[in-house]
C-alpha cells in the first residue's frame, strides 16, 4: 500500500508543482469554451441550447490530451522500466496514476464548470447539473484515456495518435452525459436514468481502462 | 553487510536466446553466477549485452531458454528481486534529488534513509536541488544511490562507469565490493574495467 | 484441411496458394450471378430501379461489421496464444474491413439523396457505422505507426477488443436517437419481413461479398506474410553482412 | 538553399513516414467533427447552421495539437543544438519546417472538409467556400503555432501548455474565417472583405510567427 | 589532410565565467589553444565540463569573458565552424542510418560522401535499418560519422568514448589524430585516456 501511495503522491506532486500538467487542462477547457461564442456567433438563446454539449466536448478534449504523456514520460526517463519490476501489481500503479491524474485535472474541470455556465448563458441551475454530470462521467474518460495513454508506449508514439484511437470510445459517455445533463435542464426525461447509465459507464471503464491500460503496458515492453 | 538468504543464490541461464525488432541477436546463451560472485558482459557495439540484461530485468522477451534464480525469495520473481541500472535515470527533472531518490525507495520497499545514500554517492549537499540541475555524471551517482537505499540481491548495471568521475568510479567499486561480500550477485555490462578482480567474463559474439 | 496444418506461416503459403485460384473461381462466378439477379430483379413500387442499390448495400454493411469481428477473434488469438498469423490475419483484415465499410456508407449516401433528400442525417445507425470506420481508420494508423509488427499486433489486439466491446454500445445507440433509417428486417426474430424476389438476389450478393472478403483476406495475408519475410531478410543480411563489425 | 530543401525533406518524410505524424491530424479533425452531433444532437438545421463553426474548430484544434512537438522532438534529440549551430539562419530553418508541416496536416484538413461539409449538412457550394477560407487561413494557424511550439521548448513543456498560449492569439483568424464561410452561404456581407483580412492575417503571421518562433528558440537556449 | 586554413587557427579563453540555474559553475577561466592541438577538459562531476563545450557551441550563453578564434573563416561565427558532439545523438529513429548522416551532411554542407563516412566508422552494413534499431554504441558510431562527413575546423566532443567498444575507440583515436594532423582543433571533456597523447589538460574545479 504505502508504495501505491508513494506513486500517487509523486505524480500529484509532478502535476501541481511549477511547470506539472495541472491547470493546464483547466486552461484549455476554459479556452476552447470561451472559443466558441467566436466561432458561432453571440446567439444567446443558441449558446444555451447547445452548453451542455459544448461544456460536454470542452471537458472530454481537457481530459483526453492531458492524458497524452502520462505514461509516455515514465517510459522516456526510465522510470517504468522500474514500475514494471516492483512487485506492486501493475494494475494497481495504472490505478493509482489514474487517480492523481483525475484530481489533478478532472476533478478541476468539473470546478470550472459553474464559471463556463454563465458564459453559455446556462442558469444556475443547469449549470450544477452539468457539473453533476461532469463529475460523474470524468473519470470514465480518464479511464478510457488510460488505454489510450497505454497504447502510446507501447507504439512508441504519443500525441493525437492517442486521441484518435480513444475518442470513438468516449461516445456512450458523452451521449448519457449531455442526455442527462438535458434532461436536467428542459426534461421531459427523468435525469435518473441516463445519469445512473452515466455511473455505470464509469464502473465498467475504470475495470476495463486499468486492466486493458495495464496489458497494453506489459505488451509493450519488448 | 549481512547476507542476503541463509541458503547461497544461484542465477542460471540456459541456452538462452534474444530476438530484436526481428532479428536474433545471441542464442545459446549459457552462465551460472553463485552468490557473491560477479559476471562481466563484454563483446562489441551491437553484440547484445544491454539486450541481455534487459532480458534478466524482465523487460525484453526471452524467445527461448530458461533463466533461473534459486536460493532466492521463492515468492518473487527474478526483476522483482534485482536492481537495473540502465542508461536512463529514471529521474524526474521537477522533483529535488532528495524526492526522487526517496520516492524510488519508498516504491520499491526501501531500507537506508535516502539521506545516507545521498552521503554515500557524494550528493549529500545537492539534495534539495532539483535534478533538471544535475550534470550527467551527478544523474548517474543518484541512479546509483538507488541501489544503496534498497536491498535486493541481483544487481543489474549497464555500463555503470558512463559519465562517473574517479572518485565516483570508486565508489562503484567499493559498493560493488561490498554488496559482493554480503552474497549478492552482480550482472554487469562493460567496455572497460569497473574495478573488481577476478570476476567471471562473458564475451558476446559477432555483431557491429 | 485440418487448422493445425494452417498454423504455421509456410504451410499457410502453400496451402492457400493452391487454393487461392479456386476462390478466384468461385467468387467471380458467385459475383455474376449475384449481378445477374440484381438485374433481373423487380423494381419496388416506391422506390423505383434505386432499390437495387440495397444488394450493394446492404451486404457491404454486413462485412464492414463482420471484419470488426473477425479482428477480435484474430486479436484472442495474438493475445492468448501469441500466435503469428493471428497478426497477420488481423493486420490484413483491417483495410479490407474499411474498405467495405466505407462501400456501405458511400452506397447508403447515394441511396439517401433520393430517398431522404440528403446525402447525409446523423441518424444512430448512420453515425455508428461512421464510426466504424473512423475506427477501422484509427486501427489501420496504429498499424502504419509502428515499425515492428509484432509489438503493433499486441497493441493493435488490445485497441481491436475494447472496440469491439463499444461497437454493441454504439448499435443500441438506435434506441436513444430517433431514427430515420431502415430497422433490420432480414436478420431478426420470426423470420425475415421481406419479400422473397428480392430476399434471393440480397442472399447470393451477401455470399457474394463473403467470398470476396475471403479472397481478398487470403491474398492480404499472403502478401503481408511475404512482406514480413523480405523484411526480416533485410535486417538478417544487415547483420550478417562482412565488415558489419567494424 | 540546398540546406534548407533537406531540412523540409527531412520533416516531409518524417511525417508521412511509418510512424510520422501525417494523417493523424485529419483524423482527429474527423472524428470531433464527427463527435459533435452525438453531443448536440441530430438537428439538421442546426448542425447546418453551426457548420463552418464546427468546422473550424476542428480544423483549429488539429493544427494546433499536432504542432506540439515540432520543435521538442529535435530538442529532446539533440538535432535542435546542431540546427542552432549550423550557418542557416534561424529564421528559414524555422519557415521550411513551418511548411512540411502545413503541407502533411494543414492541407490534408483543407482536402477533408468538402466531404466533412456533407456531414454537416451544407451544400456544394457552402463547403467549397469553407475549404476555400480553411486553405487561405490553416497556414495562419500553423505559423502562429509555430510560436507556441518553439515557446514549449523554451520553457521545457509541451502538450496542452502550446494549445493555451496560442489559442488566445488564433481569435482573429477564427473570427474571420468563420465571418467569410458563412458571408459566402448565408450572405448579407460580400465573401470579398473578410476573405482578404483572413488572408492578410496569414501573411502577418507568416512574418510574426516565424520570427518569434526564431527569437524563442534562441531564448530558450540557456 | 589538407590543413583548414592557411593561416594557422587559435581559439583563446580569457576570464570565462559561466552560470547555470543561476550558480555560478565556474569563472576566470583562460586558455588558449593552437591549430592542430587537442584540449583535454577533466574534473569531477558537476564541476561544468559539458557546460563549457557548450558555451563553446553557442549553447549556453557566455556569462562573462571571452572567446576568440582566430585564422578560422571570419564571416562565420564559432559554433557555425565547429561540431558538437553531446551526449544526444541527433537521430531520428523512423530514418535509416544512412538517410539520418545524409541529411546532417547536406543540412551542415557535406563534404565527403555518407557512405564512406559509414565505413570509416563500420556501420556501412546498417546503412538501411531505421536507426531505432541501433544499440547505444552503433549510435555512438554514427555520430562519429558526422564528424568525418562534414569538415569542420573544431570539434567540441563531450565523453566521445562513452558506449564505444575498443575497436570503435581505435577508429575514434584515429580520426582525432588525421583531424588534428590536418590542423584542426580538438576540445574534449573525458573521464579518462582518448587515444591521444600530449594533449593539453585543463581541469575544472571543486563541485559534487
Ligand atoms: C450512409 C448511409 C447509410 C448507412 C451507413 C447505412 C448502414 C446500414 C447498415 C449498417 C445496415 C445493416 C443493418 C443490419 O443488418 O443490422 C443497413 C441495412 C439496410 N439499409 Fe442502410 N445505411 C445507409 C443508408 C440507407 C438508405 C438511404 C436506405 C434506404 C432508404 C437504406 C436502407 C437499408 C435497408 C433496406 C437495409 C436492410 C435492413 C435489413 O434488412 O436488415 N440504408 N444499412
Ligand atoms: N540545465 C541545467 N540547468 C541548471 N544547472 C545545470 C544544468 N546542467 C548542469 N547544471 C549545473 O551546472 C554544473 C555543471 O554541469 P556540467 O554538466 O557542465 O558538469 P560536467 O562537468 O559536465 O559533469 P559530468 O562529469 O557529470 O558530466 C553542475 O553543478 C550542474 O548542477
Ligand atoms: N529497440 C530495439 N529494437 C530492435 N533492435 C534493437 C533494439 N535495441 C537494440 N537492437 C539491436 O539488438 C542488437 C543488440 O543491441 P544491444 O543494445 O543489446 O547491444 P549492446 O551489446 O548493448 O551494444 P552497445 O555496446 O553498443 O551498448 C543490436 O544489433 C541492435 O541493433
Ligand atoms: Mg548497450
Ligand atoms: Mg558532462
Amino acid at each position: 500500500m504505502s508504495s501505491l501511495t508513494a506513486l500517487f503522491m509523486r505524480d500529484f506532486r509532478l502535476a501541481i508543482r511549477v511547470g506539472g500538467g495541472g491547470g493546464i487542462g483547466v486552461l484549455f477547457f476554459l479556452i476552447v469554451v470561451t472559443l466558441t461564442p467566436f466561432a458561432i456567433g453571440p446567439d444567446l438563446a443558441l449558446l444555451a441550447r447547445i452548453g451542455p454539449a459544448i461544456l460536454w466536448l470542452g471537458a472530454l478534449l481537457a481530459s483526453l490530451l492531458t492524458l497524452d504523456r502520462l505514461f509516455t514520460a515514465d517510459y522516456e526517463d526510465g522510470s517504468l522500466d522500474l514500475v514494471l519490476m516492483a512487485d506492486t501489481p501493475l494494475e494497481l500503479a495504472v490505478a493509482a496514476k489514474a487517480a492523481a491524474h483525475w484530481l489533478t485535472t478532472g476533478l478541476p474541470l468539473v470546478i470550472a464548470t459553474p464559471l463556463l455556465g454563465l458564459f453559455m448563458n446556462l442558469d444556475a441551475g443547469a449549470s450544477a447539473a452539468v457539473a453533476l454530470t461532469l463529475l460523474a462521467g470524468t473519470p470514465a474518460l480518464t479511464f478510457i484515456g488510460l488505454i489510450g495513454a497505454a497504447l502510446s508506449v507501447a507504439l512508441r508514439r504519443g500525441g493525437l495518435l492517442l486521441a484518435v484511437l480513444v475518442l470513438p470510445l468516449t461516445v456512450p459517455v458523452l451521449i448519457f452525459g449531455v442526455a442527462a445533463s438535458n434532461a436536467a435542464i428542459i426534461g421531459p426525461l427523468p435525469f435518473g436514468t441516463p445519469f445512473t447509465i452515466l455511473c455505470a459507464l464509469t464502473m465498467i471503464s475504470l475495470v476495463v481502462g486499468v486492466f486493458a491500460a495495464a496489458a497494453a503496458l506489459r505488451q509493450g515492453m519488448e | 553487510m549481512q547476507a542476503y538468504q541463509d541458503v547461497a543464490m544461484r542465477l542460471e541461464a540456459s541456452s538462452l536466446a534474444c530476438v530484436r525488432g526481428g532479428r536474433e541477436v545471441f542464442s545459446g546463451l549459457e552462465f551460472t553466477l553463485g552468490g557473491g560472485a560477479a559476471l562481466l558482459i563484454t563483446g562489441r557495439n551491437g553484440a547484445g549485452k544491454s539486450s541481455l540484461l534487459r532480458m534478466l530485468a524482465g523487460l525484453v522477451r526471452i524467445a527461448g531458454g530458461q533463466l533461473t534464480l534459486t536460493g532466492g525469495d521463492p515468492e518473487r520473481t527474478i526483476p522483482e528481486q534485482a536492481h537495473y541500472l540502465g542508461h536512463l535515470d529514471a529521474l524526474k527533472p521537477s522533483l529535488t534529488v532528495a524526492e526522487n531518490l526517496g520516492f524510488w525507495a519508498r516504491y520499491l520497499g526501501g531500507g537506508a534513509a535516502p539521506a545516507t545514500a545521498l552521503a554515500t554517492v557524494g550528493l549529500a549537499a545537492l539534495a534539495d536541488l532539483p535534478a533538471a540541475y544535475l550534470s550527467a555524471g551527478q544523474r548517474r551517482r543518484l541512479s546509483l544511490a538507488r541501489l544503496v537505499s534498497v536491498k535486493r540481491p541481483v544487481w543489474l548495471l549497464d555500463e555503470p562507469t558512463a559519465a562517473l568521475d574517479r572518485e565516483a568510479q570508486d565508489v562503484l567499486a567499493d559498493l560493488l565490493k561490498r554488496h559482493l561480500a554480503g552474497g549478492g550477485l552482480v550482472v554487469a555490462a562493460t567496455h572497460g574495467p569497473i574495478g573488481l578482480d577476478g570476476a567471471q567474463e562473458l564475451r558476446l559474439g559477432a555483431p557491429a | 484441411m485440418p487448422l493445425i496444418d494452417l498454423a504455421n506461416p509456410t504451410r499457410y503459403l502453400q496451402l492457400s496458394g493452391r487454393a487461392l485460384p479456386w476462390l478466384i473461381a468461385i467468387t467471380a462466378a458467385a459475383c455474376v450471378a449475384g449481378l445477374y439477379l440484381t438485374a433481373n430483379a423487380p423494381d419496388d413500387y416506391q422506390q423505383g430501379a434505386t432499390v437495387k442499390i440495397m444488394f450493394i448495400h446492404v451486404p457491404a454493411a454486413w462485412l464492414g461489421m463482420f471484419g470488426w469481428a473477425m479482428m477480435s477473434a484474430a486479436a484472442l488469438g495474438t493475445l492468448v496464444w501469441r500466435h503469428p498469423l493471428a497478426d497477420v490475419a488481423a493486420k490484413a483484415a483491417a483495410p479490407i474491413g474499411a474498405a467495405f465499410t466505407f462501400l456501405c456508407l458511400v452506397t447508403g449516401s447515394l441511396w439517401g439523396r433520393p430517398m431522404w433528400g440528403t446525402y447525409w442525417v446523423w441518424d444512430a445507425r448512420l453515425t455508428s457505422v461512421l464510426l466504424l470506420f473512423l475506427m477501422y481508420l484509427g486501427v489501420i494508423a496504429l498499424w502504419r505507426t509502428v515499425e515492428d509488427p509484432s509489438r503493433a499486433a499486441r497493441a493493435a489486439a488490445i485497441l481491436t477488443l475494447v472496440g469491439a466491446i463499444n461497437l454493441p454500445i454504439i448499435k443500441w445507440s438506435v434506441d436513444w436517437w430517433n431514427t430515420l433509417h431502415q430497422p433490420a428486417s432480414v436478420i431478426k426474430m420470426g423470420g425475415p419481413a421481406i419479400y422473397s424476389t428480392i430476399l434471393i438476389p440480397l442472399l447470393v450478393m451477401a455470399i457474394a461479398f463473403t467470398l470476396l472478403f475471403m479472397t481478398l483476406h487470403v491474398a492480404a495475408m499472403r502478401n503481408e506474410i511475404l512482406r514480413r519475410r523480405v523484411r526480416t531478410l533485410m535486417l538478417m543480411q544487415a547483420q550478417t553482412a562482412p565488415g558489419s563489425g567494424a
